[in-house]
């Protein structure tokens, strides 16, 4: 195993490289979010079928793409963080868990609200908006684990078990559910299908997506940098980061 | 412009309350946990420089009167 | 070496008939639930018949919750559990040899029940045969997957929700696949499909969940 | 070189570094008398010897070889008793000295238990739910374990917890005999040692903020 990475140098680099990436993922994050919504809210066309409502699609389908690779990406950390022992992957995991959850509470809200005006209800058991509400319960169960353990290391294991366990669930749970669906749904609502997409209407998806992912990179630099500090508050590198960026008012 | 005037768009063809809606709540949410992680990175500052002033008044104490410092560490 | 594992297995069964009561309370749990729907939605035979298989797979569900902390918590808080790991033994082998026991001693008790709330929720003989295949398949499923959670929250002191919390999405294509067994039983269509799908699920489970509770343990004696 | 040796181990508890860099080894025919304030990581130390948790840093050897690809051998010829007893409440104190010896390899004679539990004063105790003894009695059953599992290395913690002064006297008597017998103890105790547990080595562990 890599046990030559000394656990006390490697925080204090691994909050250096948060530092130094956090810009260059927050500011195009949020310039491709707006160039996305703004394109897809006024320029893009209409659908024939479903009118301005459609333009939802420039935020639900991100979010709704990017919660489910957001939790992938938590469960890899995860898998890193217990095959190599490495600190830093679970406060990664960690840090990725909260925005993953908001991700896809936004994936929910913006489905229902879709779908009120398509099948006159706020909520409805839908294949996907399922798969999604299941999803956020994987999300909280793994952020309630994490916050039930004292010992943040041991938290970390243990969240990072669960998100392993989630993971192997995701695709079963969602396939699951499709199924469910066909089974009940019948042929009163009409399967609610993403409409076929013109190439003036993809570029603004595009461009929304990229620029939640970078966004969502951002938020998990900046939590990342939080939990180094939670855990690495009695350093001297911690002090002086304080110190200098408190302005350096006396001691307390 | 997919739309003649400002008013159209804001109508957003009927749909206004649903998309107004739903990209509202995605902005609040995404403004939320931004606002949230910055505020627990000042508050993190704040507890790790409160908490190492601690240390440096437990350390100044102990050298202060080194010859109980033993019962007073166990203490501690 | 197997002689070391039936040495377990014989010991946690007689622990758990010495606790009989204790072993009893969550079966109890899932009559009382059962007998709940009849009581909260109307004794409507067709109803019940309707609902039925929905109303045992969540009780059974909810019951296994109740009983699933017991696999590891004495032997946890009475430090068996750290003699049984320095045994040389592997705690793989061991968290299934627990398992095996716990699924046993919850599973049998609902088996000889379950003709009674196939009579409370007016099944059919069709759905009961159903009913009862994918107990057998389901439930040991239950017991691994959820003995990864109880082995990481037994250290806790009120791990009891957060382990429904847990578990309860995990739960979810099972519930899925048993219940639509039982309705295509209902409706005199096969359900081999359902049955199949729930034995991959339980292969995969046997095949990967003793590693994953043993590094959860390790993880809660840290 | 022989036994159990540990070079700079580290030890993070709760983000609080216990011991850092410790290095120290553990020789057949020694006793070494761990001492520390409250919250030093004695227990953790223990803990990390006998393999139940795992350093932050460092490695631990037997005999020279790394201690993790020999994990069974060592396993054999370790007893740990820890701050819980390891007794099922349930079962009778014969019940459990069985189930444990199967586990652990060493051979269950009936009659040499009756004789052990006698010697700790424990007769006609054998056949009652452990449950039902004393905080002491229950301290006895466990430690029974060290006479009924021939073993080199013993890790004891506080094993003089609720024992009264015979009982100390005892453990420390036995302690003393299997030290002479090239056997390794290492112990932490909350009232010094005394001189019945024979020639002893100090490892201390400061309290460190």
């Amino acid at each position: 195993m890599w046990k030559w990475l000394h656990p006390y140098a490697k925080p204090e680099r691994a909050y250096q490289l948060c530092v130094t990436l956090q810009p260059y993922f927050l500011w195009p994050g949020i310039l491709c979010l707006v160039i996305g919504s703004i394109w897809g809210l006024a320029f893009a066309p209409q659908d024939y079928q479903q009118g301005d409502s459609f333009r939802i699609i420039y935020i639900h389908v991100p979010s709704a793409i990017l919660s489910m690779s957001t939790y992938t990406a938590m469960a890899v950390a995860a898998l890193v963080g217990i095959v190599w022992q490495w600190r830093t992957a679970f406060m990664a995991m960690i840090a990725m868990a909260p925005i993953g959850a908001v991700v896809t509470f936004i994936a929910l809200f913006t489905g229902a609200a879709w779908g009120k005006p398509m099948w006159g209800a706020w909520w409805v058991w839908d294949a996907r908006l399922t798969s999604e509400l299941i999803l956020l319960f994987l999300y909280l169960g793994v952020i309630a684990l994490y916050g039930a353990f004292e010992d943040k290391q041991q938290a970390g294991k243990a969240a990072g078990v669960m998100a392993l366990v989630g993971v192997v669930n995701v695709p079963i749970i969602h396939y699951s559910v499709e199924w469910w669906n066909t089974l009940h749904q019948g042929a009163t609502i009409s399967k609610f299908d993403k409409p076929s997409i013109a190439p003036e209407m993809l570029w603004p998806l595009l461009i929304a997506l990229l620029g939640l992912a970078l966004f969502i990179a951002a938020v998990t630099v900046m939590r990342m940098k939080n939990e180094i500090i939670r855990r690495e508050y009695h350093r001297p590198w911690v002090k002086a980061l304080a110190a200098q960026a408190l302005g350096d008012n006396h001691a307390v | 412009m997919q739309f003649d005037n400002l008013a159209d768009f804001f109508a957003m063809g009927g749909y206004a309350l649903y998309v107004w809606l739903s990209f509202g709540v995605s902005l609040l949410a995404l403004l939320w946990i931004v606002l949230d992680s910055a505020a627990t990175h000042k508050k993190l500052l704040k507890t790790a420089q409160s908490e190492q002033a601690r240390q440096a008044r437990i350390d100044a104490a102990r050298k202060a009167k080194p010859i109980n410092s033993e019962s007073e560490q166990a203490g501690s | 070496m197997n002689g070391l594992y039936q040495g377990i297995f014989k010991r946690d069964i007689a622990l758990a008939f010495r606790q009989r009561s204790e072993l009893a309370q969550p079966l109890m749990f899932l009559l009382m639930v059962i007998t709940l729907f009849p009581l909260g939605i109307g004794p409507g035979p067709m109803t019940l018949q309707k609902i039925g298989p929905g109303v045992i797979w969540i009780a059974a569900i909810l019951s296994s919750l109740l009983a699933m902390e017991r696999i590891f918590r004495d032997d946890f808080w009475d430090g068996s559990l750290e003699q049984y790991m320095l045994s040389g033994l592997p705690v793989s082998a061991i968290a299934g040899v627990k398992v095996l026991v716990h699924w046993l001693v919850s599973f049998l008790p609902l088996a000889l029940f379950s003709p009674l709330l196939a009579l409370f929720l007016n099944l059919t003989v069709d759905m009961y045969v159903a009913l009862m295949l994918t107990l057998v398949l389901g439930t040991p499923l239950l017991s691994l997957v959820g003995a990864i959670a109880v082995g990481l929250t037994v250290g806790l002191q009120r791990g009891g929700v957060l382990l429904a919390l847990l578990l309860i999405p995990v739960f979810i294509p099972l519930l899925i696949f048993a219940t639509s067994a039982v309705d295509s039983a209902a409706l005199q269509l096969p359900y081999r499909a359902q049955l199949a799908i729930i034995g991959a699920m339980l292969l995969l489970a046997m095949a990967a969940a003793p590693f994953a509770i043993a590094y959860a343990l390790k993880v809660s004696q840290n | 070189m022989a036994g159990l040796a540990a070079d700079n181990l580290t030890c993070i508890k709760r983000d609080r570094v216990l011991f850092t860099d410790l290095s120290f080894a553990l020789l057949p025919g020694r006793l070494i008398y761990l001492r520390g304030p409250n919250g030093a990581g004695k227990t953790s130390l223990l803990r990390i010897l006998t393999g139940l948790s795992a350093p932050d840093a460092g490695e631990l050897s037997l005999d020279g070889q790394p201690l993790e690809r020999q994990r069974d051998t060592f396993n054999q010829q370790l007893i740990y008793v820890g701050h819980k007893a390891g007794l099922n409440g349930a079962l009778t104190a014969m019940e459990n000295l069985r189930f444990w010896c199967a586990q652990h390899g060493a051979e269950f004679v009936p009659a040499d238990t009756y004789r052990v539990l006698a010697l700790l004063g424990l007769v006609g105790l054998e056949e009652v739910p452990v449950r039902m003894l004393s905080a002491g009695q229950q301290r006895r059953v466990a430690l029974s374990r060290l006479w009924l599992k021939k073993a080199t290395y013993w890790i004891l913690d506080e094993p003089f917890t609720a024992l009264d002064t015979d009982g100390i006297a005892l453990l420390e008597k036995h302690m003393r005999q299997h030290v002479a017998q090239n056997g390794a103890i290492i112990t932490t105790s909350h009232q010094p040692l005394s001189d019945l547990a024979g020639p002893m080595e100090e490892l201390v562990l400061e309290y460190r903020l």
